[in-house]
């Protein structure tokens, strides 16, 4: 691994404007309030004053809420069907948060696998993400307590750490140690790199929030059938979609024709497991109540995903507890969850 | 009050006269509290009431069976006479705990005054009409009225007048109505072209999490019409032409049960100002037929009555 | 949980890409019931006509341009290439698109997805095949499967159930089927009219009537949740092990890839793991929310 | 611009059928003339309207909506018509706030045996259309292709 570099943040604007020229660059931007990924206008960077994170997760410049998948129109030889155009430009998303970034990594094994899906892989594969680790975690914030942190570097390509007036910059993958090497930065000294630690250090003690996520797996399925134990905790959910269309780990999706059979599109958009209809049949639903589906989506989570990736499938953002309407806290809920008797042991 | 009303909560359920409490707990983040459903009398000592009671908690009504002892504001007594009018819920099964409520405080609000999130603020107080806030040792001081929700400050209704036991002193209105409509006054000011623009751009950023629609006590349909497919009235996915009918129509659909409460705007992740709609309706309602929602027990509701003369100016 | 070679599945995507479908025509149409339709279609692509192959019990992903997309098991056998084809419930938004249609109209498909029935472990197997309604068109794929390879199964019963005679169908396969002195076909509807002159009740009780034996035996079990829950029990008493109990679950799946989430039971995607399962299977699954 | 002067609005009607339906049955069979620009939909009654209907006809590309049913005191189930007058004075009134021009939602009264008053009636909403113009409220970003083609259709 090359030695760090860094950059005065007063430089940054300079350096954003370079790499705008070689990637469509989307920096964090806040407008009526809600904060969000946007394409870089060439000179604010008003956002290191305020960004901790944003409303709308990065996983929207990958998986948008919604896109189309394909075109079709009729003519004479019957139904044509055409796919819209490549992106031509990579994408650099700066100042991604390492839970937003691991997210993504967490998405990958659901897109890379079996059938690889060509919409969201084709973004992936051509981004470059530049992470900023947090030196101001909310008091929602969770991420050491399920394998992260706030300055972890999974999925990251270069990694920042705001040591005040500068950021150290570190490549974390060839891509991100290339790009640095040619953006013509200074060196970071030890003192600088000692003071990067430090931050790193206060960032994961502010970090307060804790919940031990030990076992949780076996925990859960063995309340798994507890009818009255998901009643109560489901109780004050209202069923909205806001913890799971704003998650950066959720990935479900619904397909939609738009248009006539003349022309129109097919198009994906972002789904819930919260909605009594994302599950319905016509003669059936299997979670026409609230309780199955609260339960669905945190085992979801935290039992069925880990069974098939071998990881838990939350970083820890907060922004679920943060957004709800109800204050309905995810930790707090893990918390409850029984601890494991010494019979039933951890399986 | 708080003990009161915890006294109170334990009672009605060792007394048997209540199967359910609906209030409010402590919630897990700074100047939050959370809805409690309980059937356990020793849940009731974690009832809290205070400037953060924010949600609306009938809602809850129609999902529970049995007789319930509900918590609730001014605004939120309103919409339970609502509930009961349109036969959702009986008079009888509810035991209202009517709390006098001076205000809320809207966090976004104070946030924005200090420049700082809920979670960076030590602390939080009200004394009458001034709110003092600790930020990083300072204290700053402002009137109620920056500080409580818009819809707090055209409140008409603090002190619940259908209720069983008042759990302290009527209170009396902030009364500063103006304030409280600011967007919409700006809205009316503007051409009818560009007030269509300025949805079409707010309903651009609509996700379709339907929070809106769910902490809406008026919205009880057990299904929407937007989740209809045959017809399928609207696409599923967040175009904004689709939200913005959505949010037209659910407006329409709730008018004369819609207390402009305002939990839809509160709810919306995306800074949607739904209120400017709520609040239009309340007062084309208030207007047309001279109806306030959920004021009067006895009033039918006002979609399914009639006045043998009214608004024939708007017919050819 | 076994899942039947992907690369093999793999091979029929249009363009490399997974959620593009393929063209197809609707050759043929069948009125089955008053509200059920059987498609045969064909591939506009002539080269995919004569590579496309699948397997019993796997599903496709059928759209109407401009309505949306559902997922139906393919209902012809796949030992009768003269055509593909799915049977149609009319039920919903695309159901009812998909009955609009005529003949000649166009279609898109995506797939075969799903696993199939394990039809190399039905060989020597003596087939209890029971099916309620329109549950009979992923059976009726295997059946003519098995009556086409027919030396490689031993006995083979077939209990088949609809609400009314006006209910059954593929009645043209009842006809062929009970002509066929190699399988035993028991016909039942819930309740019968003035013309029926064939078995009366349930499937469940007629399944019990018939006794088929377990020793050595396989039952395939198709048809509304309401029958499935039913048969389960008879075929336990009848001395069948879970592990000879298969039967197909029906999800919303949307994708059919396993990746849009709905049809999961616990760690299971149906589309993807399934939707054949075996009883032994279900049980052992995380949840009951099948 | 050639196009702009060719244009004609395109009107949906949604008139109950146990008078305005009638009446403008009586309108065309007594050959009064009244303007081609209007698409009839029967509804049982004016009360069936959701506004629903209204906005999605706009959505659609519809220049404008006439919702038409009994004269109060004439509804053939006593009192729908009165109900379907609350619904549309304050589904005028609040499309009108969120602005949308309130001569694209009109509503009026007409009996089975006034063939005349429904042909002045749609002339006069026809009129009111072509001054306001074409109805480009939904067209932009992706839904203008459903509207577009509803406009050739």
């Amino acid at each position: 691994m090359a030695g760090s570099k860094k950059i005065k943040k007063q430089d940054l604007a300079q350096l954003l404007s370079q790499w705008s020229q070689e990637f469509s660059l989307f920096v964090p931007s806040r407008t009526s309030g809600l904060a969000e990924m946007t394409e870089y206008d060439g000179q604010d960077i008003s956002f290191l004053g305020w960004y901790r994170n944003t409303i709308i997760p990065p996983k929207a410049s990958f998986l948008p809420h919604m896109e189309e998948m394909f075109s079709f129109h009729r003519n004479k030889q019957g139904h044509q069907l055409e796919l819209p155009p490549l992106e031509e430009q990579k994408r650099l998303i700066f100042a991604i948060r390492p839970c937003d970034a691991r997210a993504l990594t967490i998405l990958d094994n659901v897109f890379e696998d079996t059938y690889p899906d060509p919409y969201y892989r084709g973004r992936r594969r051509r981004a470059i993400l530049v992470g900023l680790g947090c030196t101001n975690p909310y008091d929602s914030c969770f991420c050491t307590s399920v394998g992260s942190g706030p300055s972890e570097t999974t999925g990251v390509d270069i990694m920042l750490t705001d040591i005040g007036d500068e950021l150290v910059t570190r490549g974390t993958t060839k891509a991100g140690e290339e790009l640095i090497a040619g953006s013509g930065l200074v060196k970071a000294t030890k003192a600088d790199q000692k003071r990067a630690e430090q931050s790193q250090e206060a960032a994961r003690q502010k970090v307060t929030r804790k919940v031990d996520t030990r076992d949780m797996a076996s925990r859960l399925q063995a309340v798994f059938d507890d009818r009255d134990y998901w009643q109560q905790i489901a109780a004050k959910c209202l069923s909205c979609g806001i913890c799971t269309l704003l998650c950066p780990t959720c990935y479900c999706f619904d397909i939609n024709d738009e248009g006539s059979p003349e022309k129109g599109t097919r198009c994906r958009s972002l789904d819930s497991c919260a909605f009594p209809v994302y599950t319905k049949m016509p003669m059936e639903n299997p979670r026409d109540e609230k309780w199955r589906r609260v339960r669905n989506r945190l085992c979801h989570k935290y039992e069925f995903y880990p069974m098939l990736f071998d990881t838990i499938a939350c970083t820890g953002c907060g922004r679920c507890i943060r957004l709800c309407p109800v204050n309905w806290d995810i930790t707090q809920i893990l918390e409850g969850v029984p601890e494991l008797s010494q019979a039933e042991g951890p399986k | 009050m708080q003990q009161r009303l915890r006294r109170k909560a334990r009672s009605l359920l060792e007394q048997g006269q209540v199967d359910w409490i609906i209030g409010f707990e402590p919630g897990s983040l700074r100047f939050t509290t959370t809805p409690l459903i309980t059937k356990d009398k020793d849940d009731t000592d974690r009832l809290v009431v205070g400037s953060f009671i924010v949600n609306n908690l009938s809602n809850f009504l129609i999902e529970l069976s049995g007789r319930v002892a509900i918590v609730a504001k001014g605004c939120d007594s309103r919409s339970i006479v609502s509930l009961i009018q349109d036969n959702k819920v009986n008079r009888e099964d509810i035991v209202i705990l009517g709390v006098p409520c001076p205000g809320i405080i809207d966090l976004s609000k104070v946030e924005g005054l200090v420049a700082r999130d809920r979670d960076e603020i030590d602390d939080i107080a009200r004394q009458d009409g001034v709110v003092s806030v600790r930020v990083g040792g300072q204290q700053r001081e402002f009137p109620a009225g920056q500080v409580l929700f818009d819809n707090c400050l055209g409140c008409e209704l603090p002190t619940p007048k259908e209720y069983d036991i008042l759990l302290g002193e009527a209170t009396s209105p902030i009364g500063e109505p103006t304030a409280s409509q600011e967007t919409l006054a700006r809205l009316k000011d503007m051409p009818p072209d560009e007030r269509w623009r300025f949805w079409q751009q707010e309903f651009g950023r609509c996700i379709r999490c339907y929070a809106c629609r769910n902490v809406c006590p008026a919205c009880f349909c057990k299904r929407c019409f937007v989740e209809e497919s045959e017809p399928q009235w609207l696409l599923p996915m967040p175009r904004w032409q689709d939200n913005l009918i959505f949010q037209a129509i659910r407006n329409i659909h709730v008018a004369g049960r819609c207390t402009d409460c305002g939990e839809c705007e509160r709810a919306c992740p995306v800074n949607i100002p739904l209120r400017s709609l709520t609040r239009d309706m309340y007062d084309i309602v208030a207007d047309l037929f001279q109806f306030k929602s959920g004021m009067d027990i006895a009033a039918a509701p006002l979609l399914t009555a009639y006045e043998v003369e009214e608004a024939e100016d708007l017919i050819r | 949980m076994t899942i039947t070679d992907i690369s093999q599945r793999k091979r029929f995507l249009a363009q490399g890409n997974v959620y593009l479908p393929h063209i197809a025509v609707i050759e043929r149409i069948i009125d089955e019931t008053p509200g059920i339709r059987t498609f045969h279609f064909n591939f506009k692509d002539e080269r995919l006509r004569g590579e496309f192959t699948f397997e019993s019990g796997q599903f496709g992903e059928f759209s109407v341009f401009g309505v949306g997309e559902a997922p139906f098991c393919i209902s012809s056998s796949p030992t009768r290439q003269d055509h593909l084809g799915f049977t149609v419930q009319r039920v919903g938004r695309v159901t009812n698109a998909l009955h609009r249609l005529a003949v000649g109209a166009e279609i898109g498909f995506r797939g075969p997805y799903g696993n199939g029935f394990p039809i190399n472990n039905l060989e020597g197997k003596n087939l209890v095949f029971v099916a309620g309604g329109i549950g009979l068109a992923p059976l009726r794929s295997l059946v003519w499967n098995v009556i086409d390879n027919r030396a490689k199964y031993r006995n083979v019963d077939i209990i088949y159930g609809a609400r009314s005679p006006a209910d059954l169908c593929f009645k043209y396969d009842l006809d062929s089927w009970q002509k066929d002195k190699t399988v035993n076909l028991f016909t039942t509807v819930d309740k019968g009219d003035d013309k029926w002159k064939g078995r009366v009740g349930f499937v469940p009780q007629v399944l019990e009537g018939v006794a088929p034996s377990a020793e050595g035996a396989v039952a395939v079990v198709c048809g509304p949740p309401i029958m499935i829950r039913f048969t389960f029990p008879v075929l336990e008493k009848l001395g069948f092990a879970p592990e000879q109990m298969l039967t197909t679950l029906e999800k919303r799946m949307k994708c059919g890839i396993g990746k849009c989430g709905r049809c999961n039971i616990g760690n299971i995607y149906v589309c993807r793991d399934g939707p054949v399962f075996s009883y032994a299977q279900i049980m052992n699954l995380v949840s009951s929310e099948y | 611009m050639a196009q702009d002067l060719e244009w004609e609005p395109r009107l949906l009607g949604l008139l109950c059928k146990w008078c305005s339906y009638a009446g403008a049955d009586l309108a065309g069979t007594s050959r009064k003339k009244y303007p081609a620009n209007i698409r009839i939909i029967k509804v049982p009654c004016s009360g069936r309207i959701d506004p629903l209907f209204i906005l999605k006809a706009l959505h659609l590309g519809f220049d404008g909506v006439l919702v038409s049913g009994c004269h109060p005191g004439d509804c053939h189930y006593q009192t729908g018509n009165y109900r379907a007058r609350r619904r549309i004075a304050l589904t005028k009134r609040f499309l009108e706030g969120m602005g949308i021009d309130r001569r694209r939602l009109q509503a009026s009264w007409v009996s089975a045996s006034e063939g005349v008053k429904f042909a002045d009636v749609v002339s006069q909403v026809v009129k009111e259309l072509k001054e306001i113009g074409p109805n480009k409220l939904f067209v932009g970003e992706r839904n203008s292709d459903a509207t577009e083609a509803q406009a050739k259709g």
